[in-house]
Formats: C-alpha cells, structure tokens, sequence
C-alpha cells in the first residue's frame, strides 16, 4: 500500500545526501559568490560574508539544482570579542538535501552588525529575524516590521549576548545576612 | 428648513456601500481561554469577519537559551523538557540526541527503543491534549476535553511507573535513559494502548462523526503545500496539505527504519485535515510503540562510558527530530568546558504560529479561534 | 371551577400576590436545582462525579453558591454606562417571570389564565432582548458588545419558526388559550398530530435559550460568556437565573403545548398534585435533553446558524403552517393530518441525518497520497 | 563601617517568621450593636451570618480560566475526570468577574505581570489568590533569568502557595483544601 502511494509523490521523501555532493553543486552552480566550505556534524556547512549572503541565498532558493525552498532556521551565536555569526539552516523538499550558510560578523555593539533580510525570499524568515534582533542586536536590511518579538517592544536589551549577566535569586527569608523581606 | 445640515442627508449613488462600517479591533488575549496559553493577538473585525490580525508572542519568554548556557549539559535539560510541555519527554529526547552529536557519544540499543516508545507516548499525550482542546474550541463544552483527560491520566500514569514523575522526569539522560524499564512495564503498556484505541474510536464518532463539527471545520483556511513550505509550516500542519513529509522518513535517526509506520496526510491543508492529520497520526503511533514492544531487546539502558562531569572539546549541529507539532530542531554549539556554548531551539509551534495571519484574514470570528487551535501551539516553545 | 378562583374567598389582587409569590419561590428553587443538576448531569457525561461535598451529594451546592454571589463586591467598569449597566439585568429577567404568569401547571391552576394565552407569550418572549442589549452595550466591552448584537440576531430570526409552529398548534386546538389547549390533549397529546411542529419548536427553543448548539452568544470559548462578561455578583447571578428561569419557563411551555401537560394521558381524573407532578415531569424531560444536547454538540458559527433559519427553517415553518391550515379549512380527518405531519417529521429527520452522514465519511476527504487509515469500524 | 571584619558570617537557623500568629488571626470584636441579631433572636439564628457566608464561600470557590504555563496543564488536570474538582464546587469561569480565585499556574514574566495584576484587579472583592508551583511562587528554576518576576507575590497578594515543579494535582486539590480552612478561620473579618 505504502509503495504505491509513494510512488505519485511529486518529492522524494528519504532520500540521503553525501555533503561532497552537495558541496560539488554548490561550487558548480554558485562559482560567482566566494565561499568557505566545512562540515558540522550534520550538515554541510558553507561560510558566508554578509555582503553576499543575498546573492548566494537567491542562488540556493532559485537553482533547479539547488532547489532549497524552505528555511529552517535562523540561530545567532555570540564570539564576544571574536565577533557573531548567524546561523541559517535550509532544506530542500525537491532534493532532500540540507544545508548550513554561516554568516561571520563583527562584534556586537554600536552601530549593530548589519545582514540583509532573507524575508522577501522566504517569508518564514519574518520571525526568526525580529527574534534574532532582539536577542542580539543584528539589524536585517529590508526586513518590514523588525521590532522586538519576545521582550517588551520599548526593551532594547539583548539577553542572549555573552556580556548580559543572569540575576541573582533573591532568598525571601533565610540565612542571607541582611534583614527578610525584599525590597521593591 | 430641514433640520438636518445638508452633508448629512447624502444620497447613495448606486454600487455606493449600503452601510458605513466601522472596524473594531478586538484583543484576544493574554488570558483568554481559546488562546491555550498567554498568547496575544489583536484581531481588527468587521462585524464577525476578521480583516485583520497582529500576532503577540513572549508572554511566557523565560530564557531558554540563555539558561541553557549557563548550566551543565545534564542540568540544562530540565528547560528543555519545559519547552513542549505537553510532552516532555519527546523534548528530553531531542535534546539528549543533540548532545549526543555533539559530544559523539553511543546509545545502548535498548535505551534507544525505550526513547522511541516514550516520545510516541508523548506524541499520544500530545494529540489527546489537541483532541480536548480542539473539541472545546468548537465549542464541546468540555466532553472531549474530559474524555482525553482520562487517557493522558493513563499514560502519566504509566511514565510515572517509568520514570518517577508525569511531566518532567529526566529520564532521558545523554547517553541513554537512566533506569530500566519496571517489569510489568509491557502488559501495562499494551493496557494503555488498548484503551487509547477505544478512546480514539469515541473521538472519530464523537468529533468526526459530528455533523456540526464537520460543518465547522471543513474547508475552513486551506493553505496549498507550496504557501506552507514558504511561511515555515511543518508537521501535521505541512502534512495536512498533502506532503508526507515526516522526519521519522524523510531523514531518519534513531531506530525509526526498523519500524513499519505509515504517514497520514490530507488532502487540502483544512482545518479538518489537520484534524485528522492528528487522529490518524495517533493510530500509527499505537503501532510503533506495539512494534518496539515486540522488538525490545535487552542490555544496558546507559553508556557506562560517561564520565560524571560531561564536558564537549567541540562539535556543532543542527539535529532535527520530529517533535509533537513538527520539526524540532536543536543548534547546538559546543567549545570546550562542561557547559554548551550555544542551545538554539527552533520551535514548530513559533514558526507555525508565525504564519496565523495567512490563515486567519478573511475567516469569521469563531472561525480564528478554531484556526488557531488547530495549529496546536504550545506556548513554552513558542515564547522559549 | 372557575379559572383563577380566588383561594379561600380572597380579594383577587391579594389571590394574585399570593400565587405570584409561590411561583415565584417555587421558581427560585427549581433553578437552583436546575444548576446543581446540569452541572451533576454534564458531569456524568464527561465522567466525572459532579458536585458532592457540599451537603449530602453536594446538594446544598447551589445555596451555597447563591449565597456566595450575593456576598461579592458589586462592580461596575468606569467604561460602563451606568443606569444602562445596572437596570440590564432586570430587564433580562423580567419578561422572562412575566411569561410564568400564564402557564397552567395544573388545571385551573396558575397565576392568570388569559384567553389569548399563547399570543402573550410571543409579545413578551421578544422583551428579552432589550435587556440583552442593554446588557451587551452598556458594559462598554467589546466582547459584551458581540454578545449582546449576536443574542439580538438570533433570538429575533428564531422567533419568527418558534411562533409558526406554535400557530400551527394553536389553530389545530382552534383556541390561544394555553388552558383549553391542554385540555384538548386529553386522549392524545399534539407532539402525535404535529411532530415536525415540535421538531422546529424544539430547534428554535435552542435558539431561544442560548444552548448548545447555538450558544454562540454565549460562547466561553469565543467571546468569553458574551453580555454577561462585566457583571459580578447579585447581578451576574440575574442573569443564570434568567437563563435557567427561561429553560424552566420553556419546557413548561412545550410540554403543555406538545406533550399534553396536565392532561394527558389521566385527564381531570386526577387530582391537582398528580397534575402538577405530570407537568413537571415532562418539563424535566425537556430539560434533560437540553442538557443532553449541550453535553455533546459543538457550536455553530453565526452565519451557519443565521443561514439555517433564513433559509430553512422559516420556509419549512410556513409551509407546515399553510398545509396545515388547509387540512383545517377543508376539514380533512385528524388521522390523515397526522400522518401527513408524520411523514414530513421523518423526512425532515432523515434529512438531516443523511446530510450529516454525507459530510462526515473521512474516507472521501483525506488523502490523494493517503498512506494511512484508520481502521474500519 | 566597623574595623573587624567578620571572618564567618553567622549561620543563623532557618527559622521562618511570619508575624505574631495569633495577634494576625485574632477575630475581630464587633460592637454589640452589629451582633444586635444574636440578642434579639436566640434561638432562631443558632450560627452568625459571618459563618454562613464562610460557609457559602468555602464551598462555591471559582476559579478563573486562566493558564500561564506547564502548571496549566497540571490544573487542567485537576479538573478532569480523574481528580474533579467539581466535587468541591470549584468550577472554572472564563470572565475575572465572576470568579473568586485566580491559580497563578506557572511562570510570570515581566511582560506579562501587568496583565496578571490587572486580572487581580478585575476580580470582585472577596478574592483569593493561589500560587501554584515554583515559577509563580519565587521563579523556580527560571529565577536568574532578568525577564522572569521572582514570584508572582510582588505584585499581587498570594494566600496558598503550592509547592512542586509542577504541583500535581493532588497537590493543587490540597492547596484548595487549605484554602477552604483559611477562610474559615478568617471569617470574622471578612464579614
């Protein structure tokens, strides 16, 4: 039963892709776009600057041979001194294959780091980015609406960065040396 | 003299509107019992037809990642779990297996049937959990919310014989789980999964069965399969429009090619397809867990390997498990120490709920908040 | 024996006080157990127990929750406007005791009997929705505004088949006086000559009373309880009782017009109290399926349901009310009539049956890559 | 600023401290003119009309619709078939308006605090509040995190807190049960 369903899906669902092979469409198809490649313990991974993250994520979106048409996900990592990268995960439901685009940038801090919005591509994009702005202060070129998403709309903190300290528990009553209570 | 000033007594050139109508906007939420949660969204309502909607999200934002940085890899996934908590372990799963990647670490085989029989009770409690909700949405009052209750109180039951509590136990840990199964654990599990069975024919000839509820949900903001790739959609909302697409097949991890399971799909990416979606997908589940029951073997539940402290040199990954409500992804980043460096979840329900105002513009009132539960959001994962 | 006799030879008005004064703390009694036995009753469907600490199988629990409601703070929301705000939930429930006023519990037995009995229950069944309304704008809540405007709408469209197969019953009975049409069901009562009458009348009464499946100004879920949602306290407990006032008010009303009231099936044999008990029985009965409907059917949306009475049910109600009328005129056998009525209840009710069966075979929907079924039934 | 720096600091036994208990439950002495009822009718009104509303109130507690986070799921439950809060006459009502308790049933961010005192303030004046589990009690284990209010107790009263991450439902039906005894021994000043 199972087969011959399958049989008629317009995508082929299951299918694995080795990272060379991908690698070697990539540098085939995309030769223009300069690019770093290397290899996370589960995707390919291709190193990004953010001048060209545009040209290059136009070319993965709208390549027949690439074909990526879904965003997965957009995570930003903080170096501290080193720097921040983003993080965009695709996946492609025409040919199985996933891919991880790395996009270094410089420290955080003002002005913030600038990369252009991937929302006039992939729509999904619209909420990982606002999120990725208030948690980091990365400001996304042509995104339409970018204002905080999870914190308050007048908060302009970014908790996840490396320098943002955790608050220390307050104990209501106990051992601590000042008097109980708390203070407002 | 008319007592009336001249601009008001306009007359209505034809095709002209025939009322002046006023939008009102109207705010659901943060507390309000159709949004499952603190979820806040401002519908702009043209009598009952919803014109416009402005999602709000964060109300329940507590930090996730950022505690995820600041614990050890073990005590970490006590947030994790709390991200889908309607089936906490399934998260544990996906968070252990990340970790696993990271740090290159082995599972026994038996720990990874006993992972996949407690994400697919999960994946149970999950849909029993949507099964009530969504029935009280239409406005059941209450009788289907009860009647899954009584299922999700068995199958809490059964994870606290396993694993000492109904919500959040840790008991999956990196590297295995961490105690064995108890001894009567199989004829209790097939008790449980016989009386599943029995609820979810109920729900068919409650719900399905239901002129009314058929009525309500058929044809109601179906979404085409390229729309749902674009806005992000994934799990029973992407397979209700007719894509199998489930990570158990289409990149699969664990031991999922050993089971014999089939995807349900719909046909329009309607509210009822999801619905359904969800029904059918509860009946396969049944099956993988009656499968693993066969197949269990027996061995250690633990890499015996670990160390007390678990510290990661380097490793990063994006593992992606098929969660409740769709793709589940976990980046992970570690570089050295006992801490990761970077937890990053991408969460079914955000990038679900970030397509609502797709699907709710233009529907009825009632019909957006039916919309909305049929997305099936869980607002711990949403807000992180 | 005289409608209304004045009992022990009293002045009437000082009479009529005094019956008013019974039905009223009567009234007050059966909606509080009206409450504690929906909630006992939807309990046993959603198995559960229902309430039962409070007293013996919690049966003191809607005292206690009166009580409580008399006991809470009074508010009233700045955005309110006041005298429309506070005097809502009178107007609500007045008409709604008015209606009692009529209705023959046992023969010869009730506060009035008027002569156009049920021609003064149409007029007054429509003065609910001016303290709906009442309530609805003058909270100064957008959800209460929905509520109120959505209760207008439906209460006025179910009125119109709610008064024509109530028409039709009185013109077979050839009288409006709610006495002598109880009477006249002595050997049989009219749900036998005019089921698909019922059938509408029970549909509309739904309507009427904001239950499941049409309790969409009302809906929890949507609009968080609808005109009602600013009020608190003694005013909030007005408007339960108005709805469980209106429920009693209702099957009462349905099971003297259709059901034979007092006297069906003993007639004047009996005496008075066995006559009370038969009438409240069959109203308990109307009641319980009310409750039965609730537990059990989801909502509708508000076009749906303003469809099915436009489009539907109001047609439906004017041809059964001219059919019959010309069974009348032509003096055609009670037993034809009947079995004409029967024939068109069933298909009615087959109709509507075959039209759920249509829609609800999952098989038909799902799936062009379908890979999964759920088993056969 | 003292020279001598304290080389120990002392550790003082956890002794909570709660205010004088007695003094804080004491009933309130009316005037003899308010209980003037007790004088006129001895015999006909055995028990006060303080008791009696108690009494209503203890029984007939609803709480409002109104879940915050994974303890939701857990109060949820405790309305389900199994533990049926029904029993006790607690129902859920959706409108603030028409209830008397609130369940803080989970985490209470800094974005959401205002919303939450505000349903408090919506509530009608006999108004209880149960903190149910960690989160809402003192943040539990989302404590550190700067947009997590440390406890839903600064910003609104809490009578009950229900201990457990999250509470089962047993619990919560306990905490209810607590509640109950504490309006009983309060009566007097409620009136």
């Amino acid at each position: 039963m199972s087969k011959k369903a399958q049989s008629g899906m317009p995508y082929p669902i299951g299918k694995q892709v080795p990272h060379e092979e991908l690698k070697s469409v990539i540098q085939r198809v995309l030769k223009e776009v300069p690019v770093e490649f290397g290899a996370t313990s589960t995707d390919l991974d291709v190193v990004v600057q953010p001048d060209d993250l545009l040209r290059f994520v136009t070319g993965l979106k709208e390549r027949k041979e690439l074909a990526f048409d879904f965003l997965r996900n957009i995570a930003g990592v903080d170096f501290g001194e080193e720097g921040m990268a983003l993080k965009y995960h695709f996946y492609s439901f025409k040919h199985g294959h996933a891919l991880q685009v790395t996009v270094p940038l410089r420290a955080a801090g003002e002005p913030h780091p600038v990369v252009p919005s991937l929302t006039s591509l992939y729509p999904a994009a619209n909420w990982h980015e606002r999120e990725a702005h208030e948690m980091f202060g990365i400001d996304f070129e042509g995104h339409p609406n970018l204002k905080n998403l999870l914190l308050e709309e007048d908060l302009h903190i970014h908790p996840l960065l490396k320098a943002h300290p955790l608050q220390a528990a307050e104990i209501l009553q106990g051992i601590e040396s000042g008097p109980p209570g708390f203070t407002f | 003299m008319s007592i009336w000033p001249e601009e008001d007594t306009k007359v209505l050139a034809p095709g002209e509107a025939e009322f002046d109508t006023v939008d009102m906007t109207l705010n659901i939420g943060p507390a309000h019992p159709a949004t499952h949660g603190v979820f806040r969204m401002v519908l702009t309502v043209d009598g009952e037809v919803v014109v416009g909607c402005e999602p709000y999200i964060g109300y329940l934002h507590r930090g996730l990642e950022k505690l995820s940085e600041n614990n050890d890899y073990r005590q970490a996934m006590g947030y994790w779990d709390r991200t889908d908590y309607l089936a906490g372990m399934a998260c544990e799963v996906a968070y252990c297996m990340a970790v696993e990647k990271l740090g290159g670490i082995e599972v026994p085989e038996r720990a990874e049937y006993i992972r996949v029989i407690m994400t697919e009770l999960s994946r149970l409690n999950s849909h029993f959990m949507f099964l009530g909700a969504f029935g009280q949405d239409v406005g059941s009052f209450g009788t289907t919310f009860t009647w899954a209750w009584r299922e999700r109180e068995r199958i809490y039951d059964l994870m606290e014989e396993v694993a000492g509590d109904r919500m959040f136990p840790t008991y999956i840990r990196p590297g295995g789980v961490s105690m064995d199964l108890p001894e009567n654990f199989e004829p209790r599990c097939r008790w449980v999964l016989d009386q599943a069975k029995r609820a979810l024919d109920e729900f068919d000839r409650l719900l399905t069965g239901n002129e009314v509820f058929v009525e309500r949900t058929r044809d109601l903001s179906p979404i085409s399969t390229e729309k749902a790739i674009q806005l992000g959609f994934t799990g029973p909302m992407l397979r209700a429009t007719g894509l199998p697409w489930d990570l158990r097949k289409a990149e699969p991890y664990s031991i999922y090619p050993r089971l014999d399971f089939d995807i349900p799909v719909g046909k329009q990416g309607d509210v009822f397809d999801r619905y359904w979606v969800r029904l059918a997908e509860m009946w396969q589940s049944i099956r993988i867990i009656e499968q693993c029951l066969e197949q269990i073997p027996g061995g250690l539940v633990l890499n015996p390997d670990l160390p007390k402290t678990l510290r990661i040199d380097s490793g990063e990954c994006y593992l992606r498990f098929e969660g409740t409500k769709g793709e589940y992804g976990v980046y992970g980043l570690a570089r050295g120490g006992n801490k990761p460096y970077r937890m990053k979840l991408r969460s079914p329900s955000f990038c679900n709920l970030s397509g609502l105002q797709e699907l709710v513009v233009g529907t009825y009132l009632a019909d957006a908040i039916i919309i909305l539960g049929s997305i099936d959001i869980v607002l711990g994962e949403v807000d992180k | 024996m005289q409608f209304a006799d004045p009992l022990f030879g009293l002045p009437s008005w000082l009479d009529a006080v005094i019956r008013v004064v019974i039905i009223a703390l009567v009234m007050t009694v059966v909606v509080m157990y009206l409450t504690y036995g929906e909630r006992k009753v939807v309990a046993r469907f959603q198995q559960r127990l229902g309430p039962m600490e409070t007293g013996p199988w919690g049966l003191l629990q809607a005292f206690a929750d009166a009580i409580k409601l008399v006991g809470k703070e009074d508010l009233r929301p700045r955005a309110a406007d006041r005298w429309v705000f506070e005097f809502a939930p009178y107007a609500t429930f007045i008409p709604v005791f008015v209606i009692l006023v009529t209705l023959p519990f046992a023969q010869d037995w009730g506060i009035r009997n008027l002569t156009l009995g049920l021609f003064f229950v149409f007029a007054i069944l429509g003065l609910n929705i001016v303290g709906i309304l009442m309530a609805g704008l003058g909270s100064g809540n957008k959800f209460a505004l929905l509520g109120g405007v959505r209760a207008a709408a439906q209460m006025i469209s179910y009125e119109i088949p709610l008064v024509l197969s109530l028409l039709t019953v009185g013109m077979v009975a050839g009288t409006l006086d709610l006495n002598l049409i109880t009477l006249a069901q002595e050997d049989r009562p009219y749900i036998l000559l005019q089921p698909l009458a019922f059938a509408i009348f029970y549909i509309a009464m739904l309507a009427e009373l904001h239950r499941a499946p049409f309790d969409i100004p009302v809906a929890e879920s949507e609009i968080t309880g609808g005109y009602f949602v600013e009020f608190s306290g003694i005013r909030w407990s007005m408007f339960q009782l108005t709805e469980y006032a209106s429920m009693w008010a209702f099957s009462v009303f349905g099971s003297v017009v259709f059901l034979g009231g007092w006297a069906f099936p003993m007639g004047t044999e009996w005496g008075w109290g066995w006559q009370l008990a038969l009438t409240l029985i069959k109203s308990f009965f109307f009641i319980m399926s009310i409750f039965w409907v609730r537990a059990t059917v989801p909502r509708l949306r508000v076009d749906q349901l303003m469809s099915f009475c436009w489009k539907f049910l109001i047609e439906l109600s004017f041809i059964l009310f001219l059919v019959n009328a010309g069974f009348i005129y032509y003096d055609v056998p009670e037993e034809i009539m009947a079995a004409v009525n029967w024939v068109a209840a069933i298909a009615f009710l087959v109709g509507l049956y075959y039209r759920g069966m249509r829609k609800a075979r999952t098989s038909d929907l799902v799936g062009l890559y379908r890979t999964a079924e759920a088993p056969a039934r | 600023m003292t020279t001598e720096s304290p080389a120990t600091p002392e550790i003082r036994p956890y002794k909570p401290d709660y205010g004088a208990e007695p003094e804080r439950l004491r009933p309130v002495d009316f005037p003899a003119s308010r209980v003037a009822y007790k004088v006129v009718l001895p015999g006909v009104i055995q028990t006060g009309a303080d008791t009696i509303l108690a009494i209503s109130r203890k029984s007939s507690l609803w709480p409002m619709t109104f879940g915050l986070a994974c303890c939701a799921i857990e109060m949820m439950g405790a309305f389900m078939a199994n533990h049926d809060l029904d029993r006790f006459g607690i129902v859920p009502w959706a409108s603030p308006r028409q209830s008397d308790v609130m369940i803080v049933s989970g985490t209470v961010t800094k974005k959401m605090a205002p919303a939450v005192k505000l349903l408090y303030e919506q509530m009608p004046a006999p108004k209880y509040v149960i903190s149910m589990g960690a989160c809402a009690t003192n943040g539990g284990p989302y404590t550190e995190y700067d947009r997590v209010l440390q406890g839903v107790d600064k910003i609104i009263p809490v009578d009950i807190y229900v201990p457990g991450c999250p509470p089962r439902p047993e619990a919560l039906l306990d905490g209810f049960l607590a509640l109950q005894r504490k309006i009983m021994e309060e009566k007097k000043m409620v009136g």
